[in-house]
């Protein structure tokens, strides 16, 4: 019973009415996550059951929330606060990086800030420019922040409940692409360690390393690769930081091949951290470059089949895998 | 010029045309046609074009998210601004932006903007231009309510103030956010006296009735023009739901029916007759060239062909300056045999 | 609680505390012995003495970066604070946050900050929990004018008011933001306008008056704990320049000498003395009595150790969580031959 | 008489004098760049030459004056926002990644953003976790944006007057700790190309990458390693993003060693962006892993030994280097 199937959606709801239950110093503050219960439908019904005290609508005033949570956090309660799209997150950076993050640190360890941010990104809604971005990178480079990105049904509602069971801050940035999704939910069994990827596929041949939606691109190449016999080890990094790469070199350690795969811009990204990790770590062991698969260089264009391009499908990670470990060239090689 | 013979009939014109495009756009949504969801009409706001009437050649805007109207008001092509609301290469961005990012350079419009408050320092900048090139040009920022409560706001209307430009804070009051009705999200109702103790002019007006916003625009105008820049709010109703999946269950039903009463271009169609400056039949043919045109503009936009994928990248910096690499050459660089031997 | 008697002489004897910390702290800086030259003193501002007498036990609050004097009007022990500023492991951070970052949890000083405006909104979030808690706690936020055009006061304020919560923003007027006055820096002057025009309750007090601020302060706390956030602006004169290094020569020297005449302790010192509250001696004693503290609490910092090396990478996450790598272990485990083999 | 001695402070405010003049559009517009003449005194002056509508004296609202700026630039100016700390970039990271770095992408082309943001940043004055910081990897990862960040006095000239020719959006980091440093100007010759890197030091046994403060450690790292019969090639990036690798690569794929230095913390670094690069395109020149040195993944303590102990140094650097190269472990090996 405590094993059942539901949604990406409703695992984060569910992780959060059973947060609220068990805490009751847990409040939401975000837009519309009360009456409207959430841009997305996350927060539905939760001010009906905690009402208006604990799940606060709040004005567009995105700096101003996120100081809010802040000290609140400080003070006693754990606010969850919501980001509507991770695109806004550059309104409240100085808040998260200056305030949320440092606040323990710069006074001496007094003052922790126990808050969680949740917010989503990425594409899938001819949502633009400013509604489609996967921003996870600027928080990946801000110590004193954690930051997690659940991928699986079972991880949205894990990872958010651990979330708010630490600290310090954490960030998680859901993936809009990833609401309707199925799958189990376990409550009493959480897919990995809080803080440590997860392997989603074993293989021997090379690892591929991802996150969010783009591990399920991931998945969907390796059952390409698998078809033509390349075994992949597809690892879902999950917890991004701190990020603990000791699994990660282990694998790539056993393949010798390493692929990274994010939706986010390249130039900047997670990937390139991640990469540069195994470049260092596993020099000796590596048979081939790491590659990194990314999102273009460019802003997210609104047009539908523009917005598709813009980013990696399971059939260049699969082509890019075949290239790698295979050297057979796909069409559109020169 | 405004001529009060043929003006008000003129700008019941717009105020249709602007009506019968958000319907379309409703119906390219509809046909599957439109990019995406993020589709906010403007129907019940129609008002504003006392404001863009107001304004003459040369001023320039932006937008919230929320923009057609303003557009239209200011002149827009609605073929182009379908084709760009459709994702296609025609529309005025090449599919690029959307309806919440349509910009025409050549209009005056410097951009929709989709970050709410994001587009409201542009036109406090743009204010600095026409200031320091003494050209006399004036700024208009288009918001909604929910934009009260961005403290970005305030900085605008503060330097605005503080260096005289010629700008004008344009605040779309319907009443909501979203689900957030604006007195769950505004600890004092009174915005006008919140621009006032920012030292602009503040004025508030009844949004059904479009010639009392043109002439409170038309003051406010000329005060920007001269040094004082304003603020001018225009209470209306939102009709519908928040984008176009929104059906608005967060409303009491009786109150939406009562909001959508109040109808500025019902209102303006009335008021025209009465005051016998039109008849039905000049005020059928309006409203019938306004289908016809609108429906063209949507048959435009559904034919029209969507971006070459290549465009993608075009457009992220300059004609002529360092351009994106595409992922596919850089992996092609790293793994075709010839580099790495 | 205030007795007519004896609580003027304590708020003068704070005062004075205040002023002769602030001058050790020029003097650590002489010395050499701070960290760093970001010292801001609040010389000139110390009738917010009036406010911080005004909060009781369990109230907390935030600073800007000019908040030395707040603190001590809160409790602070100066040895601790000199200790921070110094950069000294017994300093309230450890050595880790400086001037421009003390706090002190026990005593409910949520932190200085070095952003402008970056403190103001956690006062709020303070005033949710206290309001969620039914604690019966005020937060008070403590900032210069220079802050009054940041968004996010508006922001902090809008929400205050519209949740009823148990705040008082202070803004502490001297009349600069480094280089700027006030009236180059704002379009319109009467700040505490802005204030009720968000739905706060606001006022502005002569700041060289501690008494008045005294009342004013009691009576919005008061409001401020039965749910009515409040607004006071403490209208003050900064005496010296911004930070240690900076004379103020964009200042007006005639004006700079007016401003000084400003004194809150001076006017202070002689009310009580005019009032009978105190005679020569006893004002003379607790002068001396101060300047012994702070000489001590300069001594104390000058001679307290540094802290350790290692403790850098202590205080970023929580004890018993996962801790940052010191780079040196991970250059050592690429490096060293055994993980390479 | 083109070339002389000065100051990296006076070379920046040369360019923007000779820039000024040049062009009667370029308007400066910050807090304190007018009557005081800027916090580190780099606009002293300008003021009195160009008036108070040139030289804006900003009240404190950095969102505000960054979208000021965008909007002046959108009808006709060229405005230079300065932005006092890179510290208070989170404040306008909504304004600069999502408004000035998308307008002419999300607009189709049509509406350019001709600014400047000039803002400094790095440790060396004790002034703690909210001043003291390295986000340059937040503008990297933000496409439509460009970034440069001069090390050098002519570099501090040049780059900021070609930034002022630019049709997009650059943001000019410079360095607090290097506004006293001397150094030539020659106004007629660049240091090297607007958008490339220019070697600074020539070696064949490693290649050493930097920019900004970290150009200087590394090339006092070059010295020390010299003395031990090490050769280093020392390039300096300048020109973040877009990132033009060719010189990189031709220089790694030359000594065979790389190490990328960076002050910023090290995770999410500009210097994990370019190690994974080369471990890309480089990959089978490499003798050795690619090395990244960073700061410590800590927000900037404030008390001196601390802040200094968070950064790389040109010992570290060195120690480094000979143990990559010469396989001569430090004293601090294990
Ligand atoms: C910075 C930011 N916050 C939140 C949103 C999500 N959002 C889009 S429209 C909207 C409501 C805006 O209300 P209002 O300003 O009144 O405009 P309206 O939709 O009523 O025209 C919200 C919260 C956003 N796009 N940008
Ligand atoms: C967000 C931000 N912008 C700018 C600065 C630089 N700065 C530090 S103090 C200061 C002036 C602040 O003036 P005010 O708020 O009046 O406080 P005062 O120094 O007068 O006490 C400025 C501009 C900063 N620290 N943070
Ligand atoms: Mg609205
Ligand atoms: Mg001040």
């Amino acid at each position: 019973m405590s094993a059942f199937e539901t949604t990406y959606r409703e695992a984060i709801r569910q992780a959060l009415l059973d947060a609220m239950q068990a805490d009751p110093d847990i409040i939401l503050i975000g837009e519309e996550v009360g009456l409207y219960g959430g841009a997305y439908g996350v927060t539905k019904g939760l001010i009906e059951l905690y009402g208006a005290e604990r799940v606060i609508d709040a004005p567009i005033s995105e700096p101003g929330i996120v100081g809010v949570a802040v000290g609140a956090a400080m003070t006693g309660l754990r606010p969850v606060a919501e980001l509507m799209y991770v695109d806004f997150v550059g309104l409240v950076m100085d808040q998260l990086a200056n305030q949320a993050a440092k606040s323990r640190y710069m006074f001496g360890g007094q003052i922790g800030v126990p808050m969680v941010l949740r917010t989503q990104g990425g594409t899938g809604r001819s949502a633009a420019a400013q509604h489609s971005q996967s921003l996870e990178a600027w928080m990946l480079h801000v110590p004193g922040l954690r930051l997690v990105m659940p991928a699986t049904v079972n991880d949205a509602y894990h990872l958010l409940r651990e979330a708010l069971r630490q600290p310090d801050p954490v960030v998680v940035i859901e993936h809009k692409g990833l609401y309707t999704m199925k799958g189990v939910l376990d409550v009493d069994t959480p897919d990995g360690e809080w803080g440590q990827p997860v392997i989603r596929r074993a293989g021997t041949d090379v690892t591929i390393l991802s996150y969010s939606r783009m591990l399920h691109e991931s998945l969907a190449a390796a059952e390409v690769l698998a078809g033509q016999g390349v075994q992949a080890d597809v690892i879902d990094l999950r917890c991004l930081n701190p990020l603990d790469d000791t699994m990660i070199f282990e694998s790539v350690r056993r393949t010798g091949r390493a692929m990274v795969v994010t939706e986010a811009a390249l130039t900047g990204s997670v990937a390139s951290e991640i990469a540069a990790r195994i470049g260092e770590a596993c020099f000796d062991w590596l048979e081939e470059p790491v590659l990194r698969i990314g999102g273009e260089d460019i802003p997210i264009p609104v047009s539908p089949a523009l917005e598709r391009g813009a980013i990696p499908s399971a059939a260049l990670i699969a082509e890019a895998g075949l290239w790698l470990v295979k050297r057979e060239a796909p069409a559109w090689a020169p | 010029m405004t001529q009060t013979n043929t003006a008000p009939l003129a700008r019941y014109r717009t105020m249709r045309r602007i009506r019968s495009f958000e319907e379309r756009v409703g119906e390219l949504f509809l046909r599957g046609a439109s990019a995406g969801s993020m589709l906010h009409l403007s129907i019940g706001e129609e008002a504003v074009v006392g404001v863009t009437a107001a304004m003459t050649e040369g001023d320039s805007f932006t937008t919230h998210h929320r923009g057609h109207g303003v557009f239209i008001g200011r002149g827009a092509d609605p073929a182009r601004m379908m084709a760009e609301i459709a994702g296609k290469e025609a529309g005025y961005c090449r599919g690029k932006g959307g309806s919440m990012h349509i910009a025409d350079r050549a209009l005056g419009h410097l951009g929709a903007n989709a970050i709410v408050g994001g587009g409201i320092p542009h036109i406090v900048g743009a204010g600095l231009t026409y200031r320091n090139l003494r050209s006399g040009q004036v700024s208009v920022a288009f918001f909604g309510d929910g934009a009260m409560q961005q403290g970005i706001l305030y900085e605008s209307m503060n330097m605005a103030a503080l260096w005289h430009l010629p700008v004008l804070f344009c605040c779309i009051n319907n009443q909501y956010g979203m689900g957030t009705r604006v007195d769950r999200s505004a600890g004092k109702l009174a915005f006008s006296e919140r621009a006032e103790a920012f030292g602009l002019t503040g004025a508030r007006v009844d949004g059904t009735n479009v010639e009392a916003v043109h002439q409170v625009a038309t003051a406010l105008v000329a005060g920007a023009r001269a040094g004082q820049p304003g603020y001018i709010e225009i209470d209306a109703y939102r009709f519908y739901g928040h984008a176009r999946m929104d059906k608005s269950p967060y409303r009491d039903p009786e109150e939406e029916a009562e909001g959508r009463l109040r109808d500025p271009v019902v209102t303006a169609r009335a008021r025209l007759a009465v005051a016998g400056l039109a008849d039905e039949a000049d005020l059928a043919r309006i409203d019938a060239e306004a289908a016809t045109e609108m429906d063209a503009a949507l048959e435009y936009a559904v034919e029209a062909v969507a971006p070459p994928l290549a465009s993608m990248f075009e457009d992220v910096y300059a004609p002529g300056t360092a351009q994106p690499r595409p992922q596919r050459d850089r992996l092609a660089a790293i793994l075709s045999e010839g580099s790495r031997a």
